[in-house]
């Protein structure tokens, strides 16, 4: 049985020597071909210049993550080899031979081609290196070479016939130089499909697919990486929808128009990340106290300031649960996967809608630009929650605050008759009058925070993953976000020693789902925490919660955790006692 | 709905909170009386504002409305426009709100001609916080932070909107009612972004009532309104202070190009049908 | 002995009414009486209109809150009463007669004055009905009339010499109204002096004087309640002290431009209450990244958006901490007292000068606005640290962010030859150039974060307020904030009923002072925390340290604690089992 | 320090991150050159940038600098010159730090006169996120984020500084050097606010360079910039588009009336002494 197989491919280079679209290039073939995909990506800030790496995987069952040390790495130059060569020795190493050939390889097959002479004298354009990569890439994993030179076609038809007849030629050239000058005995891709369609989509897409499923029409955003791609998309899709994206001048004005086209009745959206963020505190409150559905979307990356803007951290958790003054309640969800990426915005569209409460939808960097193979059938029978219209119920008795049991009331929109009122940032009575007096302010307060709860009636919040039917474990581990992929990979292998250890992934952080977690904590004697941050957020979060120590491991180097450094982390921490993070 | 409406009618049931001869009054009143005019249909009007006495207006009147946050009105007007194109947006705010913390929304509300009406109440003052400068504060006007007159040229609101390329631009002064209830309709009536310019004095921290009842003059007869120089040359005079219509023309608004472009773009055939376009 | 005697006057009417500066003026009298005071004052947002209230307490001891019940009441019409008035049988009522007489007062002696007829028909100005009542007032205190005319006189001397004549008869009318018609037997003031001099500042004004003291010579903000009397104080005084203070456009601009001339080489402060505090985060993020000490003053209001702007709160804390994105450590700190908005603005200006990371103080509207009687040794021989520059120490080794032991390093200043660097809000390696890679994103974040710590250098971060040598205890409070005058007066109040129960203030909230806490907690069975916020904030992050339960004691009404709620509150929880706090 | 230094010594160690035939090279030659020329002291130097492609510029340059937060430049600025008004403070960034987010600062920085020199290079499209509308992007240049052409007219920066009262207005192409280092020296010497509009192609998001080698024009040469009205109808001129100096008029800045009242004012007497005043 091949089933099983996972292979990893590496891409290395500078910037702008086409490493991502190399990469894309092949993903698409190796999806086609029925496999099952993940991809990671990693490069500087700057526009041109530095190194920059696209990493692959595949295999007929779904992946955990895009894999840590290769089975083939492509490297364009000793430095790329330096920063982002191979660990351990494993695979088959393509390097090229007119740059200065990587001193320590850990490679168990190192293939030199002459990329640049190849594609300055053969084809006769420097730009055509990344082809002659692929076609070697193709030989070696005996892809047909027509199907990869008719995407490659497809993909550079805009740039003209000259630009498509050179990349195929460097494509065949790339191949036959393999061809000619090694043995390499491939096992191939196993021919067999996978059970299900699928299709290859980015954390960003699936989220824009989960916005305009739930029946968002309405869009405002400001540039920033990795969220812009978000926006691009939303307004080139929103009018085939019947609806409208824009970019704003500023962060402040995109949550702005957010919350004034929900007021008027669309269901609407902004993303950015960090800095934008951190710029729209304020309106997120003013969207908690006039109880208008929004939904903001913070792609996170690596902090605080400017930062390191193409890296990936989990470092604005607490932020999205306390970032604004007083206390303005929100809904916070993290997607774990790409594949959450589009379900779970279009849970957060439904608890806002809803429960007429800011939902924040934290991912990173790295799920942003991640790609994945999703089952089509994830796209069909979605379920959207549309927000109770005043309609025809207004009757004397219905103010638009009202002290409902739920805490909700039916929104009225602009337009409709008699459903005038005024939604104000200022405390307000049943009616949405200004009204400071102490009850009105204590009451309304706990309103506000009380209507959380519905959210439960969207999503349990949560998943957990263990093995057996076993009760108590020794340790237990809690996550949020996107190191779901490489703890459930660290974990599937420590099961293969027969250490069983589960994992409760954590969806919605605010309101946490609690009892699902103390009975969590319960079964475990020990908790381990990992995350993409210094101060162990979540951690503190869930020691509030329980009053009970957790095992911090904290990660903040930009880069997402691999898997064996989550099983070496587990595994030293799986015999000491809990401790307090000692930081600080 | 059918029966005629009267300016009383658009009162809502809260009291204005404003201190006895307050400019705002008379704003409010020319607003009234020009919903009246007009019969404009209060569930398909929506007032929005910023915060500040003059933002609190929205609640003593009996339309939608939109009390936001300190120097966003601006956006979620636009959000309001762009959701739902049929609904009358009219914004009304303070100097202070519009043009400090508020400033970097004006050019770009103007440039994207956003169709609504947005009326500054400027008192040259902060009255809510109780007297500091604001934007429009005469250098030599001392305040709570401007106790050694070493405050800045203020700003002038119509240059600036002239400047970013507004299509309507007035000014107008709330002890004139007569003046208001001419000026206000054409506003309204204005497809685009229309600015008016509020000259509304603050009677507790800094009463200007007579010094622009003395030095505000109307427009000459001839003046008309289609010329940026000229505009800028009459809107920017400090003696006398104009009011009137400095630029009223038309141009597409972006409620407008949207419509065109919903009308010519090819409906979606579906989410699954997008993920395989993607993803396949 | 008359010594620990304790009077409390309320002034309750319509706002313009006169209320607060009949209140000012009595309170100066007293103060010049060699008694110590302390006020409170509630009042609508709006600029006029509404029902106002103004209290002071006075003593020959330090007070700790500004009372509850007042002996002495004056009540300008009904309306104010029913807001405002007496809640259990107390002490005497003045009300206006001219009005509808408070139809159930609590009250032992009620002395109705017809303050408008007497206004109108006998002084002539509808204005001088404050006065009639503090000629009344002045009787019952049996004040000097003639000290109590002098400084009305000061008061209003710009308003003309026919308004200070009106004045004084109105005083005069007052007074004999109550000696003619009313018999009452006061005890008098006494005559004994408290044993140091005094003076009776707000909280503000401490906060200014502090910032004054410490170094700080430039200041920006943005108008917004209550804060804005400090940027007004700043800009009129720093001249005077060789400095610049300005009001900025909004915010964000106030912020950067502290964070300019704090890089230029100033002490620079801004101050803010929340929906400006929310505007200000990624900024801050910005100093913490670049390391440039800045104060940042947050006088915390009733939230969340525009909330209650004439309300406190303690909504704040979880925002101080993170509410910018990425992790970019600050330093929080929050005066208790009047006093310690004095001593802790000048520990925050140390702070930050030692650590180079922002500090945020944490007041809030009750303490910002109350006044209470300050020794004059308090300004005397205060310490303000400065920077370390960079001055002759150049060599080759000094760079602007290496890491060193303590993780600061010397600030080169703008004009200083051979220092030049750019701060970016860009994570960098030790010269301060764009950087990064995994190593220095890690080893950076540990830098910035590992600078807290000194912050115990400068002060210890908490105090212990117990009555005797007990080491342990059923129950123990925490507190932050203005929580600390009533429940120390509560706490008294217990102690009186031989309950003791130690109470632990913390001053410092980030970083908090770990071990004082463990030994603190260790000694305490059950931990109560008294907040005004919805969700307990301290009490999450004790709980998250010390992974032990804590009772919360919330309250959000906009109003401060009462001791005697306190004492019901503590009383009714001490019996019971440490619960979650069961909201959401 | 008192030998000559010329323009490389003025270059950092960190390697300009643009790409190749990015205008801001041609801006940033022309400055080390002026340094050079006008032998600008490093150490008394602070060249202050917000985010963006041209925000990078502080790295290259071996003076003082701040590479601060996008859109807070002008407050960052400010609050460096007015500590420490010695300094010569020179802002460079791009057209969305300047005129998008950053906007709202941009007449106060104006109207207060800070004593600053402030370049944007102005590329008409966000280059470091790669490729949206900025604020002066052409209505017709379809961006990542213009795909149907709904965009705005662009703003013109220089119409709007000459509206807000701006004492030095100039505008230069960053291809032609020989412009700039005439106009380079006069923006430096001129005491207060000093605004460039600098045409600074993106070689690789939207390449103007043809473009505006064929439409601007020197101003002529009797053109005298000291008429408001007159500048407007030259700085916003579409064809040709000129470049040179359009106001250069002198008035106060805000360090020279601090200097003023610093003068005048009396020292204090204390901290106790003010608690005293204030308490007692
Ligand atoms: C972010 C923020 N900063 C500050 C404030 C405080 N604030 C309320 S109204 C106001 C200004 C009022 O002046 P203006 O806009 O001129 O209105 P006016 O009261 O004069 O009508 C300010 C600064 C606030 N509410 N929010
Ligand atoms: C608050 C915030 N929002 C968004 C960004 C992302 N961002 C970085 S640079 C930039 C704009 C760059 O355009 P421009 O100012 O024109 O400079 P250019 O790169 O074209 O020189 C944006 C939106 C950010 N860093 N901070
Ligand atoms: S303070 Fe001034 S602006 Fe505000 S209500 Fe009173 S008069 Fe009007
Ligand atoms: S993207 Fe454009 S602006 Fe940025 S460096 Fe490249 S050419 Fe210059
Ligand atoms: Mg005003
Ligand atoms: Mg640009």
């Amino acid at each position: 049985m091949a089933n099983d197989k996972k292979i990893t491919i590496r891409i290395v280079g500078e910037s702008g020597e086409g490493i991502v679209s190399t990469g894309e290039i092949l993903s698409r073939i190796l999806q086609d071909m029925g496999q099952r995909l993940m991809t990671f990506r990693t490069y500087p800030a700057e526009i041109k210049g530095g190194q920059c790496l696209f990493q692959l995987r595949f295999s007929q069952r779904s992946l955990h993550t895009p894999g840590e040390n290769p089975e083939i790495l492509i490297c364009f130059d000793e430095k790329s080899y330096f920063e982002h060569g191979m660990a351990k020795e494993s695979g088959i190493l393509i390097y090229n031979s007119d740059d200065t050939a990587p001193e320590s390889t850990n490679s168990l097959l190192s293939i030199g081609i002459p990329f640049d002479s190849i594609a300055m004298n053969d084809i006769g354009n420097i730009q055509t290196k990344n082809m002659i990569a692929l076609g070697a890439l193709s030989h070696l994993l005996s892809l047909e070479l027509d199907q990869v030179e008719n995407l490659v076609a497809k993909r550079f038809a805009k740039k003209g016939e000259s630009i498509v007849q050179a990349n195929s030629r460097a494509l065949h050239t790339g191949w036959s130089y393999v061809q000619d000058n090694y043995f390499y005995e491939h096992s191939g891709i196993p021919e067999e499909q996978a059970d299900e369609q699928t299709v290859l989509l980015s954390g960003n897409q699936a989220l824009v697919l989960g916005a305009l499923a739930a029946g968002c029409r309405f869009y405002a955003g400001y540039p920033i990486t990795p969220a812009s791609s978000i926006m691009e998309t939303m307004i080139r899709e929103l009018p085939r929808f019947g609806g409208l994206g824009i970019q704003t001048e500023d962060e402040m004005a995109a949550i702005g128009a957010v919350i004034g086209a929900s007021y008027a009745g669309e269901k609407a959206m902004t993303a950015t990340s960090g800095p934008g963020f951190s710029l729209m505190q304020e309106m997120i409150g003013l969207a908690s106290m006039t109880e208008i559905p929004v939904v903001i979307v913070d792609a996170q990356r690596a902090g605080p300031s400017t930062g390191m803007p193409t890296k990936m951290e989990q470092g604005d958790l607490l932020m999205a649960l306390h970032g604004s003054h007083g206390e303005g309640p929100r809904v916070v969800m993290a997607p774990g996967t790409v594949e959450e990426c589009f379900s779970l915005t279009v849970a957060a569209f439904n608890i806002a809608e809803k429960t007429r409460t800011p939902v924040i939808l934290l991912t990173d960097l790295a799920l942003a630009q991640r790609m994945a193979s999703l089952p089509l059938t994830l796209f069909e029978n979605v379920q959207a929650i549309d927000r109770e219209i005043l309609g025809e119920q207004i009757d004397g008795d219905s103010m638009p605050y009202s002290i409902t049991e739920t805490g909700v009331n039916p929104m009225a929109l602009p337009g409709q008759p008699d459903g005038m009122y005024v939604p104000t940032g200022l405390e307000h009575d049943e009616h949405g009058h200004p009204n400071y007096s102490p009850d009105m302010h204590q009451k309304m307060t706990e309103k506000r925070h009380k209507k959380l709860g519905l959210a439960f009636e969207v999503h349990k919040g949560f998943e957990i993953f263990k093995s057996d039917e076993d009760e108590s474990f020794e340790i237990g581990v809690i996550s949020w976000g996107s190191t779901e992929g490489p703890l459930r990979e660290a974990l599937e292998s420590l099961r293969r020693e027969n250490i069983n250890i589960p994992l409760m992934q954590l969806k919605l952080l605010n309101p946490l789902p609690r009892q699902a977690l103390f009975r969590f904590i319960e079964s475990v004697e020990k908790i381990v925490i990992p995350e993409h941050n210094y101060l162990g957020q979540l951690a503190g979060m869930i020691e509030a919660l329980t009053a009970k120590p957790v095992i911090r491991l904290n990660k903040v180097t930009g880069l997402p955790f691999n898997p064996s450094e989550l099983v070496d982390f587990i595994q030293k921490h799986i015999r000491l006692v809990p401790a307090y993070h000692e930081a600080v | 709905m059918s029966a005629n409406l009267l300016a009383k009618d658009y009162k809502s049931d809260v009291k204005p909170i404003w201190c006895p001869r307050c400019g705002d009054f008379g704003f409010l009143s020319a607003l009234y009386k020009t919903f009246e005019e007009l019969q404009i249909k209060p569930h398909e009007t929506v007032v929005v504002s910023g915060i500040g006495c003059a933002g609190r207006t929205p609640a003593f009147i009996k339309t939608y409305g939109f009390h936001g946050a300190h120097g966003r009105l601006l956006p979620i007007a636009m959000g309001i426009k762009l959701a739902n194109p049929a609904l009358k947006v009219i914004g009304v705010t303070g100097d202070g709100d519009a043009f400090a913390i508020g400033m970097g929304h004006f050019p770009h509300a103007i440039r994207r001609n956003v169709d609504m009406l947005y009326v500054v109440l400027d008192n040259s003052v902060y009255g809510l916080t109780k007297g500091q400068s604001s934007p429009t504060t005469p250098i030599d006007h001392k305040t709570a932070t401007n106790p050694f007159g070493l405050d800045e040229t203020p700003l002038d609101p119509v240059a600036i909107a002239i400047a970013a390329g507004a299509g309507f631009v007035a000014r107008i002064f709330a002890g004139n009612m007569k003046e208001m209830r001419q000026i206000l309709p054409r506003a309204f009536e204005y497809k685009g972004f229309a600015f008016i310019h509020a000259l509304s004095p603050c009677s507790t921290f800094y009463d200007t009532f007579d010094l622009y009842q003395k030095h505000t003059r109307s427009l000459p007869d001839d003046y008309r309104p289609d010329n940026r120089i000229k505009a800028l040359e009459y809107g920017s005079s400090k003696e006398p202070i104009y009011t009137g219509i400095f630029i009223n023309e038309r141009r597409a608004t972006m409620d407008e190009k949207y419509d065109a472009l919903l009308a010519s773009v090819e409906r979606n055939d579906g989410i699954r049908e997008l993920a395989i376009k993607w993803g396949q």
